[in-house]
């Protein structure tokens, strides 16, 4: 009984969905603000990202005539399901190391399903303008995750010499090496943080859910508490996603103490470079995109696979 | 006040409905989010689809030819929503009254799609930014 | 370039007018019937070089005046040729558009208000009135009016 | 197969809501290339000329005024000297030059306005913003002097309805100071830009042959060649007594009418200069007991071009016929010589060198007839946008930076 009540508070409240929301709409706000003073505006209030969620909470949902509903509902759900997951399992392994071995496969997975999500309540909307957004999106989703799953390959080879055979494929045991502080590592990092980028949907790769084209991007036809639902659903990402990376490439997170300060420090860094990537690119079309991290990036992360496997073989921890 | 109702006043996403009018109302409204007025401040955003919409901003007299475009775009706003009509025009026709080609004002078009609408009038002509900020201020804490 | 030249160059048309009316230094006024009224505003266009500005129709009780407004830049003369459509069950007119494609926009919207036809007029659909405006009710005809 | 793609593609009509604007653009493209540009207006048509005969002729100037809501002081004045025109009536000297200072300020503030857009076009989204933040004071200038921001409807038959006070003289004089400075960094932001270069010039070229067929005017024209300017050609109001000069450019691309725009603005604010101290004194009105019957023509250059009326009076206190053109409804046709054959990722920009009105350019729809890819206003701008980018990197230049402006 009170295994399972506490399982449901660390889903519930901490660190799972209330913690993490809270923590994801602070980061919102900050990129709003920032954005606003670079245009020399004053930007909105601190609990805005709040007052947005509320009322979209408190409005009517239209369903379009034409949607398949049942995609159209469960969609979103399905979206901020998996963000959930994502972040009480990483919370789980940072605070309460309870990690299970090839957790690190399991997040891979997770991270995938917002962007499943989107594409499936978009097309299930029936709108023109959604139809292209989902291409967009597709397109993106086939375009990041190849380097993303070689970035965590780099990871793995460089941290298996350190950690137990059969411990490789796990988060908290991964978490214990500040990867980033070599060249392969850092050759992932970068490579895997303009991934990130793309999943949260930000400039350079906003081509699906621009803040200005949203219009004509995949959550057109939502209203009411489903955008809601999108809505925390980024909002949570902007915590999981930063997380998981400073998890896997900066040497994971503190509970208490130094390592805490460390860890939140780390955090923001990693917030802070989306934010400057966020505001000083234009945006890429979706081909530039594609050319971008298949091209660019597979080449450098090839080239950081090698480093890694001599690196490891030779011992050179720098490599 | 129910907690809706006060989360809607925090956060007003308004989308921009242009039924014939002669820009300068429409200005003003871009004016809205340029650094000398940044409606940002109060949580106001402009929105690209009325569905994400909780405020419709009307400008214009409303044309023959804009009227159905008028009533789609409230009938796809999700409720509650206010209607602010923006300018003399949107208001009472203003001088545009003896048009041929006029239907509006703005009122009558989406009251004959939702008798029970929400309008608030901005006057004008057009309105200054600070009337317009001002009216949805008024407007909001009527609801 | 001075008011010689131009009275010069209009020389060359002076058979199809029916008149030349000077109200001031820098408006002129050339009254015509509807059948000349293309080839003035051709030679208008083409051997005085006058830039197009616009066209007004009017409804005149008892015929239909369409007056092509012409710039002369260089003198700065606005040059009207006014053109008389008697027939008011069946209004038509050669259109200009052909040569001045500037000119089809007005021609739609003076079909759409008064009603008269343009004969070869490259695209003649309904420019600015609502698509659910009646057929055969023009707004500016007198007897709409009333 | 073709079918159910194509489908979507045909139901982004005028009505969808996503057009935010009145007017509607249809595209079809071949690939990347535009090959054929169809308008339908009627979306903002109101039947102002049917309203003009209802009204008296010192309401009209009102009505007028709101034709287009940035060429407010044009529109009026155009309309005044059309009536002036066969009325035999002769404005004081200090309306004329009061008219003179109202349009230039106008001008001022849309050429601006149009920096500032057309930044937003090309991904410079603080060039927007900054641009507008300009564009206040002198606003707020009219507003001193006319008591409205826009649609001031200064002129009457006869002379002005406002007059400038004499203290107000220092201010503007201070204010045009401040913007002349913000105008030259701007123009020669413009002027040296690399990427600007790149992404302008070669765009959207209207020839000096099409320009005339199309009837263009305004810096539309002057930017292909054409010596078209009211002011200059048919001097009204004081422009003949002012030293200015008109500014025309050859090559008809989007860089030259931007380049236009930009030397217009300091042309203006020497002319407000100079005009404010020039101002004579006296009345600023004469009295008109009644308008005779009669015809007559006005036109005035607007921002945009020529504003051309024609007034009609039968002798009562109401006009028979009352003419309006708007100088965008020669301009926009202009578009089908302009963009077939350009690359959609310059469609926007395109359009909005001719500044048809600022919203007219947000109303577009592509349908491509090959490959059913539709672009709405967004994917333009960013395409527009992408390609400022991607010429950025080609060249290597720095970015604008802030401090410039």
């Amino acid at each position: 009984m009170s295994s399972a009540l506490s399982n449901l508070f660390w889903i519930l409240i901490f660190p799972g969905f209330l913690f993490t929301v809270v923590l994801g709409l602070a980061a919102s706000w900050i990129v709003r603000k920032v954005s606003a003073l670079v245009q020399w505006r004053v930007g909105p209030p601190f609990a805005q990202p709040l007052y947005d969620i509320m009322k979209l909470m408190g409005k009517e949902i239209l369903l379009p005539q034409e949607a398949q509903r049942h995609v159209f509902i469960a969609a979103p759900l399905v979206g901020l399901a998996g963000v959930l997951l994502l972040s009480t399992m990483l919370w789980r392994i940072t605070i309460a190391e309870t990690a299970f071995v090839g957790d690190i496969i399991v997040a891979i997975y997770l991270m995938v399903l917002p962007s499943l999500a989107l594409i499936l309540g978009s097309s299930a909307s029936a709108s023109p303008h959604a139809a292209i957004g989902t291409s967009r999106e597709m397109k993106l989703v086939l375009g990041y995750e190849l380097p993303l799953v070689l970035a965590f390959v780099v990871v793995i080879i460089k941290t298996a010499g350190h950690v137990e055979p059969g411990q490789q494929l796990s988060l908290a045991a991964i978490s214990e090496h500040a990867t980033v502080l070599s060249v392969s590592g850092m050759l992932a990092f970068l490579a895997s943080l303009l991934c990130v980028q793309a999943k949260l949907g930000f400039v350079p790769f906003d081509i699906a859910e621009s803040e200005t084209e949203v219009a004509s991007g995949v959550i057109i036809e939502y209203s009411g508490a489903l955008l809601a639902v999108w809505k925390l659903m980024h909002a949570m990402m902007l915590v999981a996603l930063p997380l998981f990376l400073v998890m896997v490439f900066l040497g994971g997170f503190g509970t208490a103490g130094w390592p805490l300060v460390a860890g939140i420090g780390k955090y923001v860094l990693v917030l802070v470079l989306i934010i400057l990537i966020k505001n000083t690119n234009p945006r890429m079309r979706i081909d530039q995109a594609m050319r971008f991290f298949w091209f660019y990036c597979g080449i450098a992360l090839a080239v950081a696979v090698i480093l890694a496997t001599i690196g490891n073989y030779y011992g050179i921890s720098w490599l | 006040m129910s907690w809706k109702t006060w989360s809607l006043k925090k956060s007003v996403w308004v989308f921009h409905v242009n039924t014939g009018a002669c820009n300068n109302c429409d200005i003003e409204i871009v004016n809205l989010l340029t650094p000398k007025f940044d409606v940002e401040r109060f949580g106001m955003k402009l929105v690209g689809s009325p569905r994400h919409a909780d405020a419709l901003l009307v400008t214009g007299v409303v044309t023959r030819q804009a009227a159905p475009r008028l009533k789609e775009v409230y009938r796809q706003t999700p409720k509650p929503c206010v209607v602010f009509a923006i300018g003399a025009c949107a208001c009472d026709k203003g001088i545009f009254h003896a048009g041929y080609h006029v239907v509006g004002p703005v009122d009558k078009i989406v009251r004959e799609e939702d008798p029970n609408a929400i309008i608030a009038y901005v006057p004008g002509c057009p309105p200054k930014p600070e009337a317009m900020i001002s009216g949805v201020v008024k407007a909001l804490s009527a609801l | 370039m001075n008011k010689k030249e131009l009275d010069n160059k209009l020389s060359g048309i002076r058979d199809k007018l029916l008149g030349v009316e000077q109200t001031s230094e820098k408006r002129m006024y050339l009254p015509c019937e509807a059948e000349n009224c293309y080839s003035v505003c051709k030679f208008l266009f083409e051997e005085v070089g006058c830039r197009f500005v616009i066209v007004t129709g009017i409804d005149a009780e008892d015929c239909f005046e369409l007056l092509y407004h012409f710039s002369y830049d260089q003198l700065g003369c606005i040059v009207t040729v006014k053109t008389f459509i008697h027939d008011r069950d069946n209004p038509s007119i050669e259109s200009i558009a052909q040569i001045l494609p500037g000119a089809e926009w007005i021609e739609r919207e003076i079909h759409d208000e008064l009603g008269i036809e343009f004969k070869n007029h490259p695209n003649m659909r309904r420019l600015i009135l609502a698509d659910d405006w009646p057929e055969g009710v023009y707004p500016l005809r007198k007897d709409t009016k009333k | 197969m073709k079918e159910t793609v194509r489908k979507p593609v045909l139901a982004v009509g005028p009505f969808h809501p996503l057009q935010e604007e009145m007017e509607f653009f249809q595209l079809t493209v071949d690939g990347e290339i535009v090959t054929d540009i169809d308008v339908r207006i009627s979306y903002n048509h109101r039947g102002m000329e049917g309203i003009a005969e209802t009204m008296q002729y010192d309401q009209i100037p009102f009505l007028v005024s709101r034709i287009c809501g940035i060429c407010s002081a044009s529109h009026p004045l155009a309309y005044v000297q059309a009536v002036e025109d066969f009325a035999g009536i002769t404005p004081p000297d200090r309306a004329r030059y009061v008219r003179t200072i109202i349009n230039e300020l106008e001008r001022i503030h849309s050429h601006v306005l149009w920096v500032g857009l057309a930044g937003h076009f090309i991904g410079y989204d603080t060039v927007f913003m900054w641009a507008w933040k300009y564009r206040e004071p002198v606003l707020d200038l009219l507003e001193k002097i006319t008591g409205n921001r826009n649609n001031y409807g200064n002129v009457r038959v006869g002379g002005c309805r406002e007059d400038i006070p004499d203290e107000l003289k220092p201010e503007i004089l201070r204010e045009m100071d401040k913007i002349e400075k913000k105008v030259d960094m701007l123009t020669k932001a413009v002027l040296d830009d690399p990427i600007l270069h790149a992404r302008l010039k070669g765009v959207g070229t209207l020839t000096k042959k099409d320009g005339i067929a199309y009837a263009v005017t305004g810096p539309t024209a002057r930017g292909s060649g054409i010596k078209v300017d009211v002011r200059h050609d048919d001097p009204y109001a004081a422009y003949g007594e002012l030293d200015w000069k008109v500014i025309t450019q050859e090559q008809g691309d989007v860089f030259a009418k931007a380049v236009v725009r930009l030397l217009e603005t300091s042309e203006c604010i020497k002319m407000v200069r100079e005009a404010l101290k020039k101002l004579p004194g006296g009345p600023i009105a004469v009295e008109v007991k009644e308008i005779p019957p009669g015809e007559g023509c006005g036109h005035a250059e607007a921002p945009r071009g020529e504003t051309f009326h024609y007034v009609r009076s039968d002798g009562g206190n109401r006009p028979v016929r009352h003419k309006m053109r708007a100088p965008s409804y020669v301009n926009v046709p202009s578009f089908r010589a302009s963009c077939i054959g350009q690359h959609i990722a310059d469609v926007t920009l395109t359009l909005a060198a001719v500044d048809p009105c600022y919203s007219c350019t947000e109303r577009l729809a592509v349908v491509d007839s090959h490959n059913s890819v539709i672009h709405d206003y967004d994917s333009l701008l960013r395409l527009s946008r992408e390609k400022t980018a991607r010429l950025k990197k080609e060249i290597g230049a720095p970015e604008m930076r802030l401090e410039d402006i």
